[in-house]
Parts: structure tokens; C-alpha cells; sequence
């Protein structure tokens, strides 16, 4: 497997995201295969913020830990983190050249303006500078620079690929030419760069999402604003709420009134919508959250990652009542997930959660063509229901009753205390009864569909890494370095949290020297869930919780022998 | 299970204590809304918790009902608007579910000016959890509670609402059913943006101070020559309480709604934009 | 056993409990033991409440289906309920004769009237009535009425006492004297008559609370209103907030300041405070919260009871961190439990939650004196800290830094960001990791310091039912009804839900022939916590959320043979 | 665990762009509150989350610190108050943090009047969430979830302090260092009841529109002869916004503090009122 990895490394504010954009777009021309991950601090200027991108000739599932080639724009960039460096790996550095060997000076900033008048290209010279060290030619570069910038200005488009030329040129004469050992380009290596974040914006666009509301809140916010950004494109109403119970209330409403809908947010805003998703359980609603976990407890480390809110997404709200819970493990399962949740929530008319993290939000791929565009969820209305409609009938099975909207013959009558089969309040203890029966019913129905766990590996793998949600990259390519390396690895991974499917979970793990659970969190959660539903008794837990994503490398290592 | 009891002989309907302030209410909201010509079907109401917004379940004609969470009527009826906003959509609420609960949203829904007719039973006090104060008690008012009488300034909701340039602002009251209805009905007129009109409302049970009389006394309908769209004006008849409390329409502005200025809803409501696929229900 | 329920029933509004409180009053002076339960509806006036007085010669714990005598206040009180009669039982009625067999007239405000001139002491009447169906003399009562309303007004008193006596002749005339089965008064039942509600109050004024804020929410606000109406006499400021959200936020700052506080609320407005709830993990603040459980989702049943929140309140609050959670079983516990809490939250700086419920905040039982009046707990200040004090330092072992509070000289530093030792936010993954697991390591300590279940019935019974809180009563009477009729059953008590004590929980459960969790709620949702903690891997369940709490009749016809 | 990075190099402080309007008033505050005489051991900071709510952790001489979560500064500063009076409670916030996700708390707080000095940074803009409206951006304002520019009316934040009769109720910007420093200090040397200083801060980084540019060309003084407790004419002033925007003190009142009129602080704080048992730390 050949595999590079650029670290472009700097201060908030120094455009280290737009250079990593720059360089992954020239890149996602030349065929290989690419992904990114994001490391950033909670500040809009200054600190450290670094942008990894792998370049490889198989498919990446995950960020590493050591650097081929770390672009720094700045020396404290430089200090911490050519640490980080492999053996032997090069320091692309913006400043003046100092007597350490592996470093390269590049004023990419000073070139520019000699060569355009103004700075403002600077990224495009690194660029071209790192195409050279890959030793790829700049045409592929300069053809995305084209196509982003020609709509705009043809000096732009001019500017730019000039620049890039110029840093391609530049470290070839400075005999720089192909340092990094680049894979090579494959004609098979074609799609678009997604991230995490505007995967889930799409897919929810595509399944027809008209209307969007949420409170900021890092790292959901990139999801919301991407269904800003595309809001009249998709015609969908984007509205910033005045915080996050107002968010998931308008959700309610606006579902009840028939649209789809959906809200972004972290853990913190999320404890703050338990009672709204508690209301769209007993008015049976299809509210879909996107919940972007980030390290708490409270504030936490608002711009790092984790996977701690599993077990607060599966009983937050009061009460009991049905619920999915789906856990993306890559930038397309989030695209392919939120539909699926879109669609639960619609079919069961119950609340479906997306958990999603820092780690996956900003995770860019090099992806396909999304498969399913623009074919949206089916809404499961009655739209032609009269004036005996009742919305709770309860159905001989399944819990779920006919639905219409309010508009049409049919009155539709909602409350959040317990009611009758027309929706009025009711303290009669059989109406109780039976519209919670009722509701939970639904459970089982959502259990029998609900996605099997994903096996990756050799059948009979004798060690076995369970894990869920955005873990699934770092485990997978944690189960390829153990099994090259002479162990027996498989990955078992969640995409659905809940509700399990037991009988699927077990046939995996029968026969096991080892189990693992590999989650981001303290408390081993999904483990817990495991013992509770009785797929697992006892496993071993790798975790980890310091706000930075596993590698495959290190759980590798921490597997040990 | 051991047998249940049937309780429905005791449920009558409303919940309401006899003589309580929100039977004329009831009264001339179904009054005003026959009279408005609006459509049940293409109405939505919409309710937080509290006595006053039970009121949704008693109505004649029944209309479509959201009795959503205490102090999340608006955000719920803003959702509402939002995916359709051919629809009429009421908010009846409380002074508590209101102004306490849903201070927040009552604040930026008004900032929005979105088209919601607003209806506040304002009993200052809190009915059906047995009287404790509410954002609008008079100073001194003793409850279980606030054993030394309430001591925070009550809340202005007309005050707040004209500052925030929200399209219509009226105070009505229960004593008085003529106004109550022409007030109401006035309400539910308005073409465009957020009303909201505050109704005094005695609450037998947990509210001896502000009963039928200290208010019917204190009701001072505002003289025709009042302009309403003088902000200033508009205020300092907002801030007369005591002796005297203006009843009527105070404020209006022409600021336009919510839904007339989103450019995604030029091509009709969001609901009417959705491609379904089909219509059978999913297995 | 001998054991007579009364239940009183009429409209809300009509004084049921005001004529429950003037007989249980009563009653308390004639050496029986008694207990109360409520049952009502959400509305202030007309429905249909009850009000449940056991009086036994032996020591009761939780309400009965069937009452011995109906005194009903309405037609409707009188055809719902009287089906609810033990065979033989009698209706004294609020109006005139029906030619039913079992129906005692009595018309208590005409003869009030008659006696007074007013309308007022009717309820003396309807007491002293029931004394003697009880065969007891009025002396007791009458005692008790003069107690009650001699340091009002001696007219008060005097008509009052006036129409007991009234009320209990005409029974003995009409020939109804001892026709209740009631038990003999015994000098050594002696006591006061506590609610729930309001022994969480004393627990928590007693310990020291000064602070409370609450929104008011059934059926937690009786606590409130104890607190509220108690507040000169403690010294404790009692502030009504505007909303849940403001409720633990302002407890949050206040325990800060060094004043312990606590929040009481519902399911739904607990569900507002979770985000505050995790604050208090990071901050590492002694915050309480009393959750009284109402059938929910949403708004559910205002006035009914469940125990549908044990999962929520485990995991409420994003992120990870410990908490403690407690769930009395009874009047007594409430008082213990809520000082246990408050303690237990101070001891280790971290939040603590107890769960009570309607059925037990309403519950009333004569109790004897408590025991520890006026010993506040610990705060564990070191109020000595000087100018190098720091929040956080973290301890060798067991996670509890010393706190001080601001005013001194040690400046006090908290923050919901994740921080350093000195409270100051911090983008550190070294402070990150060492502060995360210092607020973990408290869990160790709080769970080698936990309640163990507590054990009823004989050692070796071949039947176990588990529960946890409110359920305590019903239980412990299921069992002496089962263990009566021949069964060996016996009751193991969750008095405290997290952390548990896995060690002490096995010790009690090996050896059992069946094993059966008895829950208010239709997940069980303790079962599924010792599944989880490997305490117990299946168990059967008994069930039940129609919103009425269990009877130890109910649960032992269900276990059936 | 793998290597964990050493951060701490590129962890500067303060954590705010160079230019940021937050620094003038980090200054500011410093002087005013070192002129005022206040004991920093008996002061406490309060701060939700925002770019605004890091200053605590910033100031020279260091207090204590309460920086609590977004939104909810009022009520841990309330709670603060009540159990200990004797502190100076300060609060220091952003406009989202206290009239966005805070709006409900600031109703109520200036209802209680209780005795808390608020410093909101007002830049009309979310900083830290990186650039979304806030509740006080200009109608029209785009970002890049406000594609269309902003709809709602700003809120304001004055206006509604007023009509609830706050004790003091001041704006001013940081365009005029002067003035800034004089108006924090007349704030922190208030006896009694809720201050509320709206500052105007520029964003460099997110708001392009009101700059200190902006400002500094609007910023009116008032004239020394505005009556501060004349409501109407405050409120007068506090509409003023646009080509000219009135700074100093706009409106006083004369309504007693929370804490005053609370029957169980006569006897001294709450925090002074328990009986301690022991100081040992419980093993
Ligand atoms: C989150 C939450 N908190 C508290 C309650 C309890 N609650 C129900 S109604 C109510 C107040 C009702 O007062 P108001 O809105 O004035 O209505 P009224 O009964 O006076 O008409 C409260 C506090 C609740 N249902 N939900
Ligand atoms: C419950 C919750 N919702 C959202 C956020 C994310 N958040 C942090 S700061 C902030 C807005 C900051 O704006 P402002 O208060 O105006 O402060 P500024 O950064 O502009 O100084 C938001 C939305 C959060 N921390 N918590
Ligand atoms: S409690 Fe008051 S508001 Fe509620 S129904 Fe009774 S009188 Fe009306
Ligand atoms: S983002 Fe704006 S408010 Fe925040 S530090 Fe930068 S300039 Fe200041
Ligand atoms: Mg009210
Ligand atoms: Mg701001």
C-alpha cells in the first residue's frame, strides 16, 4: 500500500482549511484515492489548526498519526508538530530555510505577489510545491484551479494556475521532485470530495427535507450551513432558531403539518431538546436530530472529538417511547443514514437520532457519485382520510396508525398529554393503556428492519473489534494493519444503534479467542448496551477520550500481541 | 392488571372551574371565529400547557389541534407556518406558558413577525398548578409559594411586542364579552404577521385579587382617536395598569411577515412542494 | 391483621382532602397505624378524587384496591367507587337514603349548619361519623380538632368539636356504631403524619438547604411548597424561577457559593435541566434534584404515578461523569434519602438525584419523630484555602479535590470548557485526560460507599421480587400476603439505583427459584441496569403504567401460584 | 494511548483575533474595576460561552470565576447572589450568549432587579460559532445561514430593560475608550439592583458592516441634561439607532434590589447562616 500523508499546519485564520481544500481539489483530478481529517482549537485567530490529507493507491477509512510531509505556515506549527513526522519525512516550510535537513523553505506568500501583484494565490504556489513533491505533474492542479475559479474571473483562473506552476516549478529545480513516494494515478479513482458534514446535508436535501432549523452549535453547525448554502436549490426554509428547544419544536410543527424536517446540533443543545423529542414520542411525530458529539461533560472541548452521548441519546426525554438511533461510520453511510432515518422516523411516525462527531463532520473523501440522488422519502400520508379521521386508531398490529395532515377533510388532532384515539386529552386509564401500548408496539416492527451489524475481515477471525459510529475507519484499517501483520482481525461495526438485532450480533460473535469494544468514550457505552440487550456479556474495551480520533495504527499497537 | 377503574362519567368537559374567566373566553373566540369566515379545516390551534390551553379541545366548530409542551407554543406554531403557511395557525396560551415558560420565544417569534394570531388567557397566575405567581402577578400577590408576596415587576407582554414592531397589539378583557369578541374577531382579521392580544382573565379558584370586578372596573377602552401606529403613544398607554388599564387595540405596525419575505416560499408552501412518491403506507 | 380503608371521594374542589386530613389527624391520636394515598385528576374543580386512609393494627406501606368504607361527596363518587367496595363494605353517602343495603346518609353540611350556623366544620362531622362505624370514641378526635383550630379561634374549636361529636352520635343512633372492623388502639403507636412531599422537605431543611428554586411542576411542587412555607423558619430563600433551565442554573451557582441547594421538578422539566446537570459534572458542584415521576412521554398524565424515569436520570446530561441516584421506598426514606443525597453530593462534588413519584409524594403515614432534626451535613469546605489555591488539583487518589468558596482568599475558578488544575480553560489533552479521570474516579468512592438492597422476608425464600423506590410498599405487602398464604417470597429494595453494589446485589440473588423485577414503568427499566452491570442476566418482570400505583394485592395475584 | 500533542505552545492568550474589539474593553474593564476599589477575592465573574464569556479568565487582578454555559450566565449569577449578597456578582457575556439562547433569563433577572452588573459584549454577531446573525444584527445582514440577509427586527436590549425598570440601563462602545472605561465604572459603582451596559464591540472577523468605523461615526454622547429617570424619554433614546446612536447612562430607577426586599437576608447572607459540623473532608 502506498500512502502519504500531508499536514498542512498553521494558525486559525491563515487559511490552513482553504490550502487543504486547494491541495485535495488539484488532487481529486489525479485518480488516487484521498480523505481528510481536520484538527483544530476553539479560536478564530492564532493557536494551531492542522488539515490531514492521505493520498493513497487503496481506499482510506481514517486520519494517521505520523506525517510524510508537514507544510507548516507557521514556526510554532513547525516546533510542535514536526514531531510528528515519519522517519525521514520532509517539512514543507513557509519562511526562511534553517540548517535542519528535511526542510524545505517555500515563501509561497513572497512568490505569489512577484508573480501576480497580490497573495492572494498563495495556496495555489503550496499547492503546486506538494504536486511536485508527490512528483505529479500540475496539469490535473491547474484543471481544477480552472474550473474553480474560470467561472468567476479568467485573471483569477490565470493568477492561480500560474502560481501553481510556479511552486511545482520551483521545488523541481530545487531538486525536490518526487521526494514523497506518491501512488499512482489509477483511472478507476473518480467522484467528488464530500465531507462528513455536507453528506448529511445531502442526503437529507435528497430525501426531501423542506425545512431546516437549529441553534448553533459546533461541529453540527457545517451540516446546517450546508443546508443553508443549498436552500434554494432544493427549496428547502432554513431558520435559525433562538435556541435549541425552539428548534426541535419548530421540528415538531413542522412535520405535524406535513413537511419533513430536521435539526443539527451537539450534545449540549441536544440535552436541551430531551423534552421536545420526549413530545414528538407521544405525538408520534417523524422528528429526525443530527447530534455532532463533541467531549463533555458541559462545554467540554467544543472543536475536538467523541463518542460519548450514545447511551443519553437512548433514553434521553422522559417517559418511555420508540426511538432509532443511526451511527455513521463513513462520509457516505452519513449520506445513506440520515435517508434511512428520514424514512424510519416517517414510517414508524417516531423520533430517529443521527449521532455523528467532530471526526466525521469534517472528514473529506473522495467519493462516488451519491447513488440515490433526488429520489425523496415517502412520507407514509393518508392524504385523502375525511372527517371520521381519527389520528391514534390503534391498528390491529404494529403500533402505526394512518397519518394525515392538516389542510385537507381530515381534522388532525395532536397533544402532548396522553389522549384518546381522536387525539383529545384523556385521563381514562384504558385510553392510557392502549395508546402506550400502542406506541411502543412500533418497537418491534422497527427491530425487525433495523440494520444488521457490518463484518469486515476473515470469517473466522480470532480477534474480533466491535465498534460504532465514525470508530468504523480507524477499526477497519486497525483489522487490515493486524492482519498484514500475520494476527486474525475482523470489525463488527453499528451502524444502528438502536434497536439492535440481537440474532444478527450474535452469529457474529460466537467462536471468538477475543472481543473488543473500541469506542470513543470513557465509560465503554456501547459495551453497556450490549450487556443489556444480552448480545454480550463481556468484552475488553480499547477507548478513548482526550477529544482526538483513534488511528488504525494505535489500535493496532494497543491491541498488542 | 388488577381492573381499571372508568373514569370517564367524571371527566366532564371543560376541565374548567364554574365561573371561570376562560368559559366567555371560549364563548367568543367560537363567535368571532364563525363570524371571520375562517375555514376549521385550513386552522390549526395551537396550545402549551396550562388551563387556558386546553381551550383548543373545547372549540365549536373542532379545528385542527397542536397541544404541544408548556411554554412551546410558538416555536411549534412557527414550525407550523413554516410548512404551511396557507394555514391559519392560533396560538391560545397562558400567561405562565407564555411569558414564563416561553419567555424566549415570545420574544423572537415576535421578531420574526410571523404570521400567528396570539391569544394570551392572562389570569396572572398559575391555574393548573394551583396558583402559584405568574410573570404578570401584581407586586405583593401572597401564594403558597411567594409567602411574602410577589416581588419582581410584572411583565409587560404589550410593552415587549410594540418595542419588537410586532404587526398588532391588543388588550382585552372577560368582563366585558362585547370586546372580547370584537377584539378577537379584529385579531383573526389581520392579514398579516404576529397579533397578539392579551386577555385579562379571572381565575376563581387561585386569584382573588384580579377578579370580574377589579378588572371591569379598571377597563378603559381606548378612544377612537388613539393612532395606533404611534409607537410612543402606543407604549404609554401599555404602561397604564392600576386605576385604569386601556383596553382595545394599542399598536400596529406595517412591518411586513415571516412567510411574505422567504424567497423559498414565493412558489406556494413547503408542504405543496414535496414529491411523494406514493401513498401506500410502508409494511 | 386487622386493617380498614377508608376512601373518601368527590369532586376537586368539594375538600375531599381537607376531610381526609381532619380524619387522619384524628386518627392520629388513637394509637393505630396509619397511612393515606391520593388519587386525582387534572383539574381544579369537579372530576373525580379520592382520598385512601388505611388504619391497622400493623404497620402499612402502601394503598388497597378495595375499601371497607366509601365516603362519597357526589352521586359520582358514589357509582364509580362503590364497585370498588369490599363485599359487605359501606357507602356513608352525602345525601339522602337509597334503598341500597350498605348506604349510611348523612347529610354533614345541613347538620353543620344546623349545629353552627355554617357550613364549615362539615367535615368534623363526616370525622366523627366515622369514628364511630369505627367503634372509637370522639375523644381522640375531638382532641385533635381542638389542637387544631383552638389557636385560631376558640369559637372554631368549639364548633368543630361540636359537630364531631354531632356526627358521631347520629351514627350511633342510626345503629352503625363499630360496624367497621377496626383495629384496638395501642399506646405504642405514636407519631406525627408525614407526606412524602413534605418529609423531603424536612430532610432537606434539616440538612441545611438554603437555598431552593423550582418551577412548579405536579407532583413535585408540594416539596417546593413545604420549603416555601417553611422558609422563616429554616432561614431558606425560596425562589421561583422562570423556568427549569433557571432552576438548576441558579442551584448550580448557589452550591458554587457554597450554600447547598437543590431543584425539584418533574420528568419534563428534569428533561430541561439535563444540560445543567452535566455543567454540574464538569464544575463538580453538590447539586440535587428531586425528580417526582408522572406518567409521561411529554405531558403525559399530570396527577398520576409512574417510575418511568430511572434511565433518563442515569444518563441525562451529555458527556460522562458520575452521579449519584436514590429512590426511598417510603415516608421515612424520603426524609433519610434526601439528606444522603444532599451529603453524598458534597462528600464528592458531583450531582445527586432522587426519584420519588406521585403515589409517594402523596403518600401519608404516621410516623414517629425523626431522628436526626437539626444536623446539617458536611459541606466538606476548606475554608482555609489561601492565594495558591487551586479548584482542581487533582488528588492521588479517589478524585475529590479540596473546595473552597469564593469570598475568602482563595479565588475560586470553575468552568464548563474542559480546564487545567486552576479551573481556567484549557485546549491541554493532558489536562483533558487527567481532569476527566479525576471527576471519574470519584464513581469507585461513591460506589464502595453505596446502600445495599435492602433484604424482606425469610433468607432462603424461593421467590424474589426485586424493585426500587415507591414500589417498596406494595412489595413488602406482597410479600407478607404471599408468605401468609403459604408462599416463601421475599423483597430485594433498590433504595439506591446508581451506583449499585454489584457484590451485595449477587449475595442475595443466588439460590433463587424464580426472580422477578416489579416496576412502574413498561421497559423495565431496573432489569435492564442489572443486566447491564452483570448483576443479573434474566429475570421476569411485572409491570405496570396505567398511571395507579401497585397494591401488594395486585402484584401477589400476579405472581400467581 | 498514543503521544498526546503539547498544545499548550500555541494556546495564547487571550484566545481573541488580533483588532478584536474585545480587547479594548478587556482594558476597560481592568481600569474601571481596579478605580472602583473592589476586592477581587469578594468579586465573582460569571460568563456563559462566546468569545465575549472568556474575559473572566483574562483580567488583571484575577476574581473568581463562574464561566458557565451558554445562555445561562443570569441565572448561575442569580444563584450566586442569592446564596451569598455580600459578593459583587459580575456578569460578562456576548449578545447571543444573553438575548439569544439567554433571552428568558434576561426577562426575569430585570424583573427580580437582583443586583448583578451585565457587560454584554453586543457585536451583533455569533464570534465564536464563527459568524451566524445574532439576535441584535441589522435586518439584512448575510452569513452563511442568513443567505438571504436577515429578516427579524434586532432585538433591543435596552428598550426591554427599561420598560422593566431596571436600576440602570447604559450603552456605550468601544470605539471611545473614554467613555467605555467611565460607563463601566459608574456601573460597577451602582449600589443597587440590575445594571445593564450594552457595549458595542466590533467583530473584525465576522461583521464587515458595524465596524469600529461604524460606530465610532454614530456614537452620540447624551447630552448631560437627559433626565435618566424618565422613562419615556429613555425610551426615546434607546430607539435611537442608525445614523445616531445615543451612549451614557439612558435610563435609572429607583426600584429596590432583590436582595433587599428578601425577609431571610436581613440576617446576613445564606452562606454565613450554616451550621458547619465539621471541615474535614469526608475519606
Ligand atoms: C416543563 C414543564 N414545566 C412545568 C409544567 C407544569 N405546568 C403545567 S401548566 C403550568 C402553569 C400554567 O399557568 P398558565 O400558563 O398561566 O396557565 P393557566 O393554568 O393559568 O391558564 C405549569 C407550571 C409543565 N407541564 N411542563
Ligand atoms: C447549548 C449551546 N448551544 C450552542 C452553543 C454554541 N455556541 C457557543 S458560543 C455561541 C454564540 C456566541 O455568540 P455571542 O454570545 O454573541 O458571543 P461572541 O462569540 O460573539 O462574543 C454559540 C451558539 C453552546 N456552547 N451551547
Ligand atoms: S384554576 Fe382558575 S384558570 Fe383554571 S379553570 Fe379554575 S378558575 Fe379557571
Ligand atoms: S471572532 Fe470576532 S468577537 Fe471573536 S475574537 Fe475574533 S474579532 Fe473578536
Ligand atoms: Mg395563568
Ligand atoms: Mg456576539
Amino acid at each position: 500500500m502506498v500512502d502519504v500523508l500531508i499536514r498542512i499546519a498553521g494558525e486559525a485564520g491563515q487559511g490552513v482549511v482553504t490550502a487543504g481544500n486547494t491541495l485535495i481539489g488539484g488532487l481529486s483530478g489525479m485518480g488516487v484515492h484521498l480523505l481528510s481529517t481536520q484538527s483544530y482549537m476553539s479560536r478564530i485567530r492564532g493557536g494551531l489548526n492542522w488539515y490531514d490529507i492521505r493520498v493513497s493507491d487503496r481506499e482510506c477509512f481514517a486520519g494517521r498519526e505520523q506525517a510524510d510531509l508537514l507544510v507548516s505556515f507557521t514556526n510554532t506549527a513547525r516546533e510542535v508538530l514536526s514531531g510528528s513526522l515519519i522517519p525521514g519525512g520532509l517539512n514543507l516550510h513557509d519562511g526562511e530555510a534553517s540548517d535542519s535537513a528535511n526542510m524545505i523553505p517555500l515563501n509561497a506568500a513572497k512568490l505569489a505577489k512577484e508573480l501576480t501583484g497580490s497573495t492572494l494565490a498563495a495556496n495555489s504556489v503550496a499547492a503546486g510545491a506538494v504536486f511536485s513533491l508527490l512528483g505529479y505533474p500540475s496539469d490535473a492542479l491547474c484543471g481544477y484551479l480552472e474550473k474553480l475559479f474560470g467561472q468567476k474571473s479568467r485573471e483569477l483562473a490565470d493568477a492561480n494556475t500560474k502560481c501553481a506552476r510556479a511552486g511545482h516549478e520551483c521545488i523541481k529545480k530545487a531538486g525536490f521532485w518526487e521526494r514523497l513516494h506518491a501512488p499512482l494515478p489509477s483511472g478507476s479513482v473518480i467522484g467528488h470530495i464530500w465531507s462528513g458534514a455536507a453528506a448529511l446535508g445531502l442526503g437529507a436535501a435528497t430525501a426531501g427535507v423542506k425545512f431546516a432549523t437549529a441553534y448553533p452549535m459546533s461541529p453540527s453547525t457545517a451540516t446546517f450551513a450546508w443546508l443553508a448554502e443549498h436552500s434554494d436549490q432544493y427549496g428547502i426554509l432554513v431558520e435559525q432558531a433562538e435556541d435549541e428547544i425552539a428548534a426541535v419544536n419548530m421540528v415538531c410543527g413542522a412535520t405535524y403539518a406535513g413537511v419533513p424536517a430536521l435539526t443539527t446540533t451537539s450534545g449540549g443543545g441536544f440535552a436541551l431538546m430531551a423534552e421536545g423529542l420526549s413530545l414528538a414520542g407521544m405525538m408520534e411525530l417523524p422528528v429526525v436530530a443530527v447530534i455532532a458529539q463533541r467531549p463533555g461533560p458541559a462545554t467540554g472541548m467544543p472543536t475536538r472529538t467523541a463518542q460519548q452521548d450514545l447511551q443519553f441519546a437512548l433514553r434521553a426525554g422522559h417517559g418511555e417511547f420508540p426511538r432509532a438511533i443511526y451511527a455513521p461510520g463513513t462520509v457516505q453511510q452519513g449520506y445513506q443514514l440520515i435517508r434511512t432515518a428520514l424514512q424510519t422516523a416517517h414510517w414508524y411516525q417516531t423520533p430517529a437520532l443521527l449521532l455523528t462527531d467532530q471526526f466525521l463532520q469534517d472528514m473529506e473523501k473522495l467519493v462516488p457519485v451519491f447513488p440515490e440522488t433526488d429520489k425523496p422519502i415517502d412520507r407514509c400520508l393518508d392524504l385523502d382520510a375525511g372527517a371520521e379521521y381519527q389520528r391514534y386508531r390503534v391498528p390491529a398490529t404494529g403500533g402505526v396508525s394512518s397519518r394525515a395532515i392538516p389542510g385537507g377533510k381530515a381534522l388532525v388532532v395532536v397533544d402532548s398529554d396522553e389522549h384518546d384515539t381522536a387525539g383529545h386529552l384523556s385521563e381514562d386509564f384504558q385510553a392510557r393503556i392502549s395508546q402506550q401500548d400502542k406506541r411502543m408496539a412500533k418497537l418491534a416492527a422497527m427491530q425487525a428492519e433495523a440494520l444488521p451489524p457490518e463484518y469486515y475481515g476473515p470469517d473466522t477471525a480470532e480477534l474480533l473489534l466491535i465498534c460504532w459510529g465514525s470508530s468504523y475507519g480507524p477499526v477497519r484499517e486497525a483489522v487490515d494493519a493486524l492482519n498484514t501483520s500475520g494476527r486474525s482481525a475482523a470489525m463488527l461495526h453499528a451502524a444502528q444503534i438502536w434497536p439492535l438485532t440481537p440474532d444478527a450480533w450474535k452469529l457474529r460473535l460466537s467462536g471468538r479467542r477475543r472481543i473488543c469494544c473500541v469506542e470513543g468514550n470513557q465509560t465503554a457505552q456501547f459495551a453497556a448496551l450490549l450487556r443489556e440487550t444480552g448480545i454480550l456479556a463481556q468484552a475488553e474495551t480499547l477507548l478513548r477520550y482526550d477529544g482526538m480520533p483513534f488511528t488504525g495504527a494505535e489500535i493496532a499497537e494497543r491491541i498488542g500481541p | 392488571m388488577s381492573q381499571l377503574l372508568d373514569l370517564k362519567k367524571a371527566d366532564t368537559i371543560p376541565a374548567w372551574c364554574p365561573g371561570c374567566g376562560n368559559f366567555p373566553i371560549l364563548k367568543a373566540f367560537s363567535g368571532a371565529f364563525a363570524e371571520s369566515g375562517l375555514n376549521p379545516e385550513k386552522t390549526v390551534l395551537v396550545s402549551g400547557i396550562g388551563q387556558a390551553a386546553k381551550l383548543p379541545h373545547y372549540l365549536e366548530p373542532p379545528c385542527n389541534i397542536f397541544n404541544g409542551l408548556h411554554g412551546r407554543a410558538l416555536p411549534a406554531a412557527t414550525g407550523i407556518k413554516c410548512a404551511n403557511h396557507e394555514l391559519e395557525v392560533i396560538v391560545t396560551s397562558g400567561d405562565g406558558d407564555m411569558y414564563g415558560e416561553g419567555g424566549n420565544h415570545f420574544i423572537h417569534a415576535i421578531r420574526r413577525n410571523i404570521g400567528l394570531k396570539v391569544f394570551v388567557h392572562n389570569n396572572q397566575v398559575y391555574g393548573l398548578t394551583k396558583g402559584q405567581a405568574s410573570p404578570t402577578s401584581d407586586e405583593g400577590f401572597v401564594t403558597r409559594i411567594q409567602t411574602h408576596g410577589v416581588m419582581s415587576t410584572p411583565f409587560n407582554p404589550l410593552a415587549l411586542a410594540i418595542v419588537e414592531g410586532c404587526s398588532m397589539v391588543a388588550r382585552t378583557c372577560t368582563g366585558d364579552p362585547v370586546h372580547l369578541k370584537a377584539t378577537m374577531l379584529e385579531a383573526l382579521r389581520q392579514k398579516e404577521g404576529f397579533v397578539l392580544v392579551d386577555i385579562l382573565q379571572p381565575c376563581v379558584s387561585f386569584n382573588q385579587i384580579n377578579t370580574y370586578k377589579w378588572y371591569k372596573e379598571r377597563m378603559r377602552p381606548i378612544p377612537p382617536e388613539h393612532d395606533p401606529y404611534d409607537r410612543m403613544k402606543a407604549l404609554a398607554l401599555a404602561f397604564q395598569w392600576g386605576d385604569s388599564i386601556p383596553t382595545g387595540i394599542i399598536y400596529r405596525s406595517r412591518r411586513p411577515s415571516f412567510e411574505s419575505r422567504q424567497p423559498v416560499l414565493r412558489q406556494g408552501s413547503l408542504v405543496t412542494r414535496i414529491k411523494q412518491k406514493t401513498l401506500e403506507q410502508h409494511q
